[in-house]
């Protein structure tokens, strides 16, 4: 029988295009990827910038509105419907596009392979179709700009009546609407391959030795986020599926009898909008897994290496983070605690999503029990890394008010919930996407990024994300609703001018901020310090390799793997760390 | 370095290919994906009283007992011809999948017929029918049209893989994978068939 | 290991004469939810036949039925949590 | 060592931000809603200590630990240690789930005397529609037909029913002072959300289905209904009246409002 793992190892193909364009190189792809979710990151917060200025100047007219959008800001001032529309797109580019593709499909295409000691991802072409299908959707999700009624106005949650009943529901809501939902079919097709690739890559293509409980933990935040992916995005593709039918082909999944809407009596009848809501939280709550997995295994491996110290605790993270995974898919219901679900549901909906702070808890004693007497290096990358943990543990102390029906009862679709989710599945996943490029930076260029400029870069970040965040829990715990276009017509939410204006101010200071990272990052790119083969003294297999790695990785002698990701500081003496080849078998 | 060298660096802890592991994972995706859409119907058969139950003895249960016969039919030649091409015979391979094939698009045949039957004859069309229950034309035609999707790219997929056999580019393994995915579509048939036809059986 | 052609065509035969008993248990009019019980049962029962002789999974390592299938079936069994919304849903409609 | 003093005072000023309680709740109008702002202070107390700690030892870390060129011991992990702080954990989210179930049957579960007065409320793309029944304490029949909002008909009232005749539509759900009231909420559009914040309750209006909530104020005077399910492009105008009367006079209204209506 032939071996079942041999897999081709290939020398670089030649050509622009081959090389650079359509390749089957895990680590030019993964450098796509990761191109397409810094572009997409951009474009995310400078539509969250423009939305938070109109939330505190609502009276001023702004020429910059009108020149983008002369249709959706015809005199200068942001029409309901534009701010609305930009909010639907910057929940869906930041949630799809940033925080599902940059640390699973980016860094988890370039370094899965490496960490393993494998010559490629199990199906190369199939990676490449992954990678072009998500470039597809980003592009179909972004023509909604352009089409007839500009981008949809239904938030990134899509709900129906107001998703499935076409232009009559608002504009957007026709052409708009369509492209979105075909946009994250795409997307849900390009994760599945993506999946099934991450997973027979981890299960197939270990080098020997490299047993599971030796991975380092960032390949198991991608393969628990890979078995996520795996069956979150199918339900969410019928979900899709169904929506779609129901605007295009007239069924009524979604629509129950006797509707009106814009004085039109619909002729749909049977359906159900909390069947939606069912089969999207089916896959979303699990998504914020997909978004926060990997940046946890990450945030391990950082800390053990700067600061010297094997991870705390290490099967006890591989556990919790697989508990995690499964867990997430048993709590989707507290998303729906007032949407008119049986409240017996509400109640075991609530257990299970309390218990999902066990794992996480575990993990946050054992990132403290990782940097507990070490000598701690405060690279720019470790101070990402504790900064997730700080805020990591803010944001998810606000998930027990939440997870608690009769609490949620009150916060629900306030902003108290948009302070939690940016705190945790945003500021969170986005400090583990932070420390992860200035982590392997060196390893992808040859060079380093500049360590002084990182240093005010993250400072003034972690400022930054308290304060926009921290601020909107107040204005939740005053009940202010979310996915208001505009403060002024409640007596109540007049009184919270104040904490608007200063989130907006922190959001523009901390958005400005990001250009610094931007020219880090190119600046660097080109003109940064040369970078040694393991500039961190590292144990895991990547920095085995020249920075940057050949395009055949390890070739045809993949190194064999003799013990397990974090040795640092043996006890032996001589140099403090033994890399996963080196030295005897354990 | 050679332009191209075989790589025997891993393990396998399940002693099979990656071919036919991605096969399974997709097997057990896709799974869920049509689990879903069973679920749904479920739902909507639940929350709307009296769903009405059209299906005749003839030609409904006919037709589709007779559809069944043909997917479970055309799951064992696969088996046979995945079978066959271990052994390293390579035309009976062709041979059997061509019968899996031919037998894949008897079932569409017949089963765009029964549609037409129903849409003509019967008045159930995607939106609508005589029981102004919408939801029935748009779960049944949801369901099986997903399904028929399957098996048309199935015969398709089965088609490029015999060629291949054929012509000595693909081996036993592509087979293997090819017939991983035609069984499962089998297998889905298995619960669509008693839930969407036998549980409307008309009485 | 590979299933033989006698193992193969008698798993055919069972799978053909199965769909029978389910055709023929669709006229004594059972109660629906019992008839919806025997059905499903009957299917899981085929479809075992399905994924262990013809996709030849009983052929395979038993890690690889349990890598794929627990969780599976566990998802399955987690979105039947729909189903109680579905009947109050009835309860709820005007 | 300036990230560990500056976690230090991040945590201080949110701690600090909290307790200052600038930006709060309104006060309650009955007792539900001062239980809940009892449990929620119970919450954010130890939700309170949980964060305040975490960053004061993550800070302390920092510092205590910074690089002084020593060479560190090697431990991999201590599983009783694991235990105790699962089993710690554990205990606490389970602790929390019992009251917080408690007070959510309060508002769901618990048994309406039949006798309570119901009030039908409808969500429409942007605006809240109240309706009583007559002194027959029923409704009259709707259908999607007769919905005609410049003819004064939101909930699309069939006239060739007795029952609807005396019904009574308002603009603004009035409700006397400490009497339970349910709520039936309809929503002839698209998904809405009832919210009134002096009430602590929040509950959505979803078409094509009737779901009860109950509701009791005791504190005569006007409160905000805000929707909280986006709605469409006027989700941030719709905005409703919740006006809670002192019985009689509310009785005096209904009463009014009908002869008005023959």
């Amino acid at each position: 029988m032939e071996n079942p793992t041999a897999a081709k190892v290939h020398a670089p193909p030649g050509g622009f295009l081959r090389r650079y364009v359509f390749s089957t190189d895990h680590k030019v792809i993964g450098i796509q990827y990761y191109l397409l979710a810094l572009f997409s990151v951009f474009l995310g917060m400078t539509l969250s910038a423009l939305m938070r200025y109109h939330l505190v100047y609502p009276g001023e007219k702004q020429h910059l509105f009108q020149l983008l959008w002369p249709n959706g800001a015809p005199d200068g001032i942001m029409t309901p419907e534009l701010y609305l529309s930009l909010m639907t797109m910057h929940g869906t580019i930041m949630v799809f596009f940033v925080l599902t593709t940059a640390p699973q499909s980016g860094f988890g295409n370039y370094f899965l392979p490496l960490q393993i000691g494998a010559p490629d991802m199990a199906f190369p072409v199939l990676n490449m179709l992954s990678f072009w299908t998500t470039l597809l959707s980003f592009l179909v999700l972004c023509s909604a700009f352009f089409a007839d009624g500009g981008a949809p106005l239904g938030g990134w949650t899509a709900y129906p009546p107001l998703s499935a009943t076409g232009a009559i529901a608002g504009p957007g809501m026709g052409t708009g609407m369509d492209l979105w939902i075909i946009s994250i079919a795409l997307f849900c097709v390009a994760s599945l391959m993506g999946a099934i690739n991450f997973l027979t890559t981890v299960l197939e293509m270990r080098a020997k030795g490299m047993s599971l409980m030796r991975m380092p933990l960032t390949c198991w935040g991608w393969f628990v986020t890979a078995v996520i992916s795996l069956f979150a995005f199918a339900v969410l593709l019928t979900a899709g599926i169904l929506l779609l039918l129901d605007r295009l082909g007239g069924t009524s999944f979604f629509l129950p009898a006797g509707l009106v809407i814009s004085d039109r009596v619909l002729d749909h009848s049977g359906g159900s909008p909390l069947l939606w809501q069912h089969l999207f939280w089916f896959f979303g709550h699990p998504e914020v897994y997909i978004a926060i997995l990997p940046g946890m295994g990450l945030v391990s491996t950082v800390l053990s290496v700067f600061s010297r110290k094997p991870v705390f605790g290490y099967k006890a993270m591989a556990y919790a983070m697989v508990a995690i995974g499964l867990l997430g898919f048993l709590v989707w219901g507290h998303h729906m605690f007032i949407s008119g679900m049986s409240p017996y549901s509400a109640i075991a909906f609530s257990v299970l999503t309390l218990a999902i702070g066990v794992p996480s808890a575990i993990k946050t004693f054992n990132w403290l029990g990782t940097i507990w007497g070490g000598q701690l290096r405060l690279t720019t990358a470790m101070l990402f890394a504790l900064g997730f943990v700080s805020v990591f543990v803010s944001g998810g102390l606000t998930g027990l008010f939440l997870g608690q029906p009769a609490l949620d009862l009150y916060f629900h679709d306030t902003y108290f919930v948009v302070g939690h989710f940016h705190m945790i599945m945003g500021v969170a996943s986005i400090f583990g996407i932070f420390a992860a490029t200035f982590y392997w930076f060196p390893k992808v260029t040859g060079r380093m990024m500049s360590e002084p400029l990182g240093k005010i870069h993250f400072y003034c970040t972690f400022l930054g994300a308290y304060a926009i965040f921290i601020p909107m829990h107040f204005a939740g715990i005053a009940g202010n609703p979310r996915r208001y276009a505009d403060f002024t017509q409640f007596d109540f939410l007049k009184d919270l001018a104040s904490v608007h204006k200063f989130i907006t101010h922190a959001a523009l200071f901390t958005a400005v901020i990001q250009l610094l990272f931007l020219w880090n990052l190119f600046w660097s790119w080109r003109r940064g310090a040369k970078a040694r083969e393991n500039p961190w003294n590292a144990t895991t297999l990547e920095w085995a390799l020249p920075s940057p790695p050949p395009a055949h990785n390890f070739g045809i002698n993949p190194p064999l793997v003799k013990r397990g990701p974090y040795d640092y500081s043996l006890p032996q003496g001589g140099k403090d760390f033994l890399m996963q080849h080196e030295g005897e078998e354990e | 370095m050679e332009r191209e060298a075989t790589w025997e660096g891993g393990g396998s802890p399940f002693a099979i290919g990656v071919k036919p592991l991605g096969m399974w994972l997709f097997v057990v995706s896709d799974a869920l994906t049509f689990s879903a859409l069973l679920v749904t119907y479920t739902y909507c058969r639940l929350s709307n009283p009296d769903w009405p139950t059209p299906f005749h003895f003839s030609p409904s249960i006919l037709f589709s007992t007779a559809m069944t016969f043909l997917l479970l039919s055309s799951s064992f030649t696969m088996a046979l011809a995945v079978r066959a091409m271990k052994n390293g015979r390579r035309r009976q391979t062709v041979r059997m999948m061509a019968a899996t094939i031919a037998m894949g698009l008897g079932f569409v045949a017949l089963h765009l017929n029964e549609w037409f039957h129903l849409m003509r004859v019967g008045n159930i069309t995607l939106t609508d029918n005589p029981w102004h229950q919408p939801l029935f034309g748009a779960t049944f035609f949801g369901l099986t049209g997903l399904h028929m999707v399957h098996v048309c790219a199935g015969s398709i997929y089965l088609a490029i893989v015999a060629a291949g056999v054929a012509r000595g580019k693909f081996g036993a393994e592509d087979v293997e994978t090819s017939g991983l995915y035609w069984h499962f579509v089998d297998l889905v048939w298995m619960f669509i068939f008693p839930m969407v036809y036998l549980m409307s059986v008309a009485r | 290991m590979q299933p033989t052609v006698r193992q193969l065509a008698s798993v055919w035969a069972a799978l053909l004469g199965f769909t029978l008993v389910e055709v023929g248990l669709a006229y004594p009019h059972l109660s629906a939810a019992l008839f919806l019980i025997v059905l499903l049962a009957l299917s899981v029962g085929k479809s075992a036949m399905i994924i262990g002789f013809f996709m030849h999974l009983k052929f395979e390592r038993r890690a690889l039925s349990l890598a794929l299938f627990p969780l599976l079936i566990v998802f399955i069994l987690v979105l039947l949590a729909l189903l109680p919304d579905a009947e109050r849903l009835r309860e709820m409609r005007f | 060592m300036l990230f560990a003093g500056l976690i230090w005072l991040t945590a201080a000023v949110v701690a600090a931000a909290f307790a200052m309680k600038r930006w709060w709740f309104p006060p309650p109008i009955n007792t539900y809603a001062a239980n809940f702002d009892s449990y929620f202070s119970l919450n954010i107390a130890v939700a309170g200590i949980i964060f305040f700690l975490a960053q004061a030892a993550l800070g302390w870390f920092i510092w205590r630990f910074r690089n002084q060129g020593r060479r560190v011991r090697h431990t991999e992990g201590n599983n009783r240690l694991e235990v105790v702080w699962t089993a710690v954990t554990l205990a606490l989210f389970l602790a929390a789930s019992v009251p917080s179930a408690v007070l959510w049957s309060r508002v769901h579960l618990d048994l309406l005397s039949p006798t309570a007065m119901s009030v039908e409320l409808l969500g429409q793309q942007f605006a809240w529609n109240v309706r009583y029944p007559g002194p027959d304490g029923r409704y009259g029949r709707t259908s999607a037909r007769f919905v005609n909002d410049a003819a004064g008909n939101p909930f699309g009232i069939d006239d060739g029913d007795p029952a609807g005749k005396d019904d009574v539509v308002s603009g603004a759900l009035r409700i006397p002072a400490g009497k339970p009231v349910l709520l039936r909420l309809h929503s002839r559009d698209v998904i809405h959300s009832f919210f009134v914040r002096e009430l602590r309750v929040k509950q959505d209006l979803v078409p094509g289905m009737e779901i009860p909530l109950k509701i009791e104020a005791d504190k005569p005077g006007e409160y905000e209904i805000a929707c909280s399910e986006l709605c469409g492009l006027g989700h941030h105008q719709m905005r409703g009246l919740l006006i809670v009367m002192p019985p009689a006079q509310f009785d005096a209204w209904l009463r009014q409002q009908r002869e008005a209506r023959q």
